[in-house]
């Protein structure tokens, strides 16, 4: 087992490591930019070392400093956490050559993992259902129309090293199909340096549905069931919840086991996510997260499984604690993620408390939020034995919450909950556009 | 009383326990205030920076010029004959090209803009640590082969 | 002092702990003050007891001497003219004795010590309110039959 | 259902009433003292009323002022918390008398288990061990020295209106007895105006452990298992947990059933708790507590089931929503109460978070410590799927427990996490004075 791990990484995950971190008994050392060194994790944490000024690239996104950083406190394993390089095959690979032990899949998985073209051929194989596509590369005007034809329209143009919406174009008819072909080329050509484009069928308002999944290097890969992350705002998750309200227990089992598949397919390790795209009907395979997930604790809540400590068993070498079998998903679990709006100094702070309410925070009265990093502050998670007992309690906790000095989306939070469409659970990745507009 | 002399003021209460300062001398009045008469026990950086290795973190907490080191490989004080030369990277410091040779600069040195003055290796990389404006160096700080975080005070230098 | 000086003691201030600067030298004066005070909300008892039946609430916000009225029957403020008699239990007030007889006492009366001025009905049970000085009646806060919490200010009085 | 409770008491307690009615959607109403004017609870209630002066006497314990309050706010129930009025057969009358649900079970009920003489011999006719005793009060000598040879010493003389260690003599040999008694009633005359007495078997460093109840007016009465109190400092709790260590599984399903048989055959409705004392190898009724206790979330979480949303509906004549089938207990659960040393403003707060931990509190940075009342600050309680996991979060959450401007018993609460006397389990209730003296 692992004795001491360094955190690359931040905030409110960066925290999160830490408490499991403790509860195991190894030692906690966490990586921090001198925008940083007055913070919550580095307060929690037994040793800091300072990585770098508060530029993210000088910092958190400095292999070498982060590595070094490691090597100088004495620890054999690497955290990335999320975000930053926690999906970069060359930081692991860097890691590893450097001796340590890295909290994460291997540099080949993730590197692989990463071309969308590579995945999706993968997980065809592996006999997942995926969205009607080009089935790789699409060079000339020809294949493409064909192709649409049969899957009829609308369909989607995408960049095969693409995310976040570059290189992405959604065609509605024949007519649009070149031009958009040439600028999502163009524009992949720009941003991933990399022209490669692929064709798939389009789905409108579709769930967002991800299955989680824990591996070791035993051969012992689980699921802890699916999370729905459907309420999105320019493709930032807002919410997040377990179970889906609109996955019956069909579906979710062969989801489940699908995502079981595929993982020992490719010989995962650690925590990982399979996205679905889900019409009501069938589903449809997206892509991987090769990392823990924001979203990770309402998956928590409702296994009663932490995810963290089977994510470092598992990349270290030791068998995961539990089996399939002893994971009983039971209840509802809801995630709100609380965003600063603006930077600022926190004047008051309440964190909501009581019964099966879990805060995931790094602020505290007094505290800088600083305008270098990621929105998310807080993540505020609540359980229950049904979903409308998890509604009730996430109502009285965002109630009773209370920061004051920066602006939150606290408000925006409770339109959500209290909203109908929310609390019948009938909404797809268009949802939370149709409640705003409410 | 001169500009230079009112800034190091403010720089002298700002990083002191003091809460506001008043002076009047003759013709001449100064007074001034820090916000917040409360005093926040957790923006205090030595006792965060605690987790630290003890030794670094003892120089940090009696040091403003460590504290102001960060940002840039060389700080100011107020106190121009008081300056520091930090790390730009993490890593480890060698004072000597190669275990066999003489080091790059002792005590007492004058070095010009541009000279190396030590060694950072990070990665298996030997990183020339250059000086950025011609001093002499008054005390060298850390031990050969010292493992050094970001911003550790390396060298104490008198600008020339 | 030139401008570009006073401009960089601005700039100074601006990045500096500091709330605000006077400099005074000779003719020339110099006052620098930074915007927004830091408060402390949570100690405002007015926030606090906002969740109080409103009406109620906005007296005991603005009125200091309901704050006080608490300690004892009768509030005093540094305004000897300006004195309050508060409930000292919680229930019912009533003006008189039953429905059909005239009030205890109207606005302008003088009572002496002693002297029942109303009524406070809790739990069945009436609770003769006697006042505990001589004084005149200038005010009377609350209705007939109002319910009443403990501490509400009932008589605005006089001493005598 | 009702639909607005008047809350008659502070602290902790009432800020985790207040929370469970909003989230029934039942309107909080908080009577407060002018001590408490600036309170959590007074900040979380839908509405508040102000019912006193600081002293106790004159507001918490003023049942005039409480019963006018709550009509006052137009509630149509009042909930007593623990301590103050919580077991005041008298004030439970006035709330009925007043046209007002009183959250608990009836006067009589309460005055009939008031009295310990009354109460032991009907446990005694349900059938449930008791201390080998009298059986009824104790007049002559004989009597007396007849009884302790029987039962061997050393023997415990008690007040039968008695509480709080007044009136009560450990006898260890029969020269002792005369004098005892005398002492004994004497006592007992003065504290209680009463002198009767009663003697019984004295259990040297036994286990305190209590079963949780719950019982509705439908007939419905279920059990939550136990809890173990023994770690106690002059017969104030510090530290409870559930399951009890030393506790098996056979020992667990008798004393439950015993304590649910009672409460069927006394009628009793909403939350309450059967005391016992547990020997290693018998266990011995001692008393009800006709109330819910402050220790009550331990049964909260091995159990899942919100212990005041039950009592509220089972004491409003609401049929409770579970029933025994559904009460599955699972893992372990401890709570550490942080007491006040000192009263005082808190200058600093940080409270611990994370997965499995829970903090009922009324604190938070800029409040004041009023010297008025109870020391009782805040309970910190874990959860795990083991004993040991829960320690070891708890040891994480106290490390993580920041309170300044105060002083706590958090130095106190490590102490105990970290003995080995507590991590082995094996303690009874002079337990704490062995691990302090360590």
């Amino acid at each position: 087992m692992v004795k001491s791990v360094f955190i690359a990484n931040r905030g409110e995950i960066a925290v999160r490591i830490v408490r499991t971190l403790k509860e195991m008994g190894i030692e906690a050392v966490v990586g921090y930019s001198e925008a940083d060194r007055v913070s919550l994790a580095v307060e929690l944490a037994d040793k800091a070392v300072c990585i770098g000024p508060a530029e993210a690239k000088k910092s958190y996104l400095h292999s070498a400093n982060l590595i070094s950083g490691a090597l100088y406190a004495d620890c054999d394993a690497i955290h990335p956490g999320v975000g930053f390089l926690s999906e970069s095959a060359q930081f692991a690979q860097q890691v590893q050559d450097a001796g340590l032990v890295f909290i994460g899949p291997d540099a080949e998985t993730i590197s692989f993992l990463g071309d969308k073209v590579q995945a999706r051929q993968t997980a065809l194989d592996a006999g997942l259902p995926v969205t009607p596509g080009s089935d790789g590369p699409v060079t000339d005007l020809e294949t493409a129309v064909a192709f649409a034809e049969k899957a009829g329209y609308p369909v989607i143009i995408k960049a095969a090293s693409g995310g976040g919406g570059k290189g992405m174009r959604i065609v509605r008819e024949e007519s649009e199909l070149e031009s958009a072909m040439r600028i999502a080329t163009h524009e992949a050509e720009t941003s991933f340096s990399d022209g490669t484009i692929y064709i798939e069928k389009y789905l409108e308002n579709p769930r967002h549905i991800e299955v989680q999944i824990l591996a070791d290097t035993f051969g012992n890969v689980i699921h802890l069931g699916e999370r729905d992350c459907s309420l999105q705002k320019n493709h930032q998750k807002v919410l997040e919840e377990s179970p889906s309200p609109g996955i019956d227990p069909d579906i979710r089992e062969r989801m489940c086991s699908d995502a079981v598949n595929l993982f020992k397919k490719i010989g995962y390790k650690g925590a990982g996510t399979i996205e679905f795209l889900f019409d009501g009907e069938d589903y449809y395979f997206m892509e991987v997260n090769a990392r823990v997930q924001v979203e990770h604790p309402v998956s928590e809540y409702i296994s009663n499984v932490d995810i963290i400590k089977e994510q470092i068993r598992g990349c270290s070498g030791e068998p995961m604690d539990i089996t399939q079998e002893d994971v009983k998903l039971e209840g509802a679990s809801i995630e709100c993620r609380i965003n600063a709006a603006t930077p600022g100094k926190i004047t008051r702070y309440l964190q909501p408390g009581g019964r099966n309410v879990r805060v995931d925070s790094f602020l505290y009265q007094g505290y800088t939020v600083s305008p270098h990093y990621d929105s998310l502050v807080s993540k505020l998670i609540t359980y229950g034995r049904d979903r409308r007992s998890a509604i009730a309690r996430m109502k009285r906790a965002l109630d009773e919450y209370v920061i004051e000095g920066i602006d939150t989306n606290i408000e925006v939070q409770k339109k959500i909950l209290n909203s109908t469409l929310f609390q019948r659970g009938i909404f797809g990745t268009f949802g939370l556009s149709r409640i705003l507009e409410e | 009383m001169k500009k230079s002399e009112i800034i190091e003021l403010i720089e002298k209460l700002d990083t002191s326990s003091l809460a506001e300062m008043y002076i009047k001398d003759g013709e001449f009045e100064l007074s001034l205030k820090k916000a917040g008469a409360v005093v926040q026990p957790i923006a205090a950086p030595q006792q965060v920076a605690a987790p630290v290795v003890p030794a670094m973190d003892g120089h940090m907490a009696q040091d403003p010029a460590a504290e102001a080191g960060g940002s840039g490989a060389a700080a100011e004080t107020a106190d121009e004959s008081h300056e520091f030369i930090t790390a730009p990277i993490v890593g480890t410091f060698y004072r000597t090209p190669s275990p066999d040779s003489p080091p790059y600069v002792e005590e007492g040195d004058e070095v010009s803009k541009g000279e190396t003055i030590c060694i950072i290796e990070a990665m298996k990389v030997m990183n020339e640590l250059e000086a950025e404006f011609d001093c002499r160096i008054k005390r060298i700080l850390v031990e050969n082969q010292q493992m050094i975080e970001y911003g550790t005070p390396l060298f104490e230098v008198e600008k020339l």
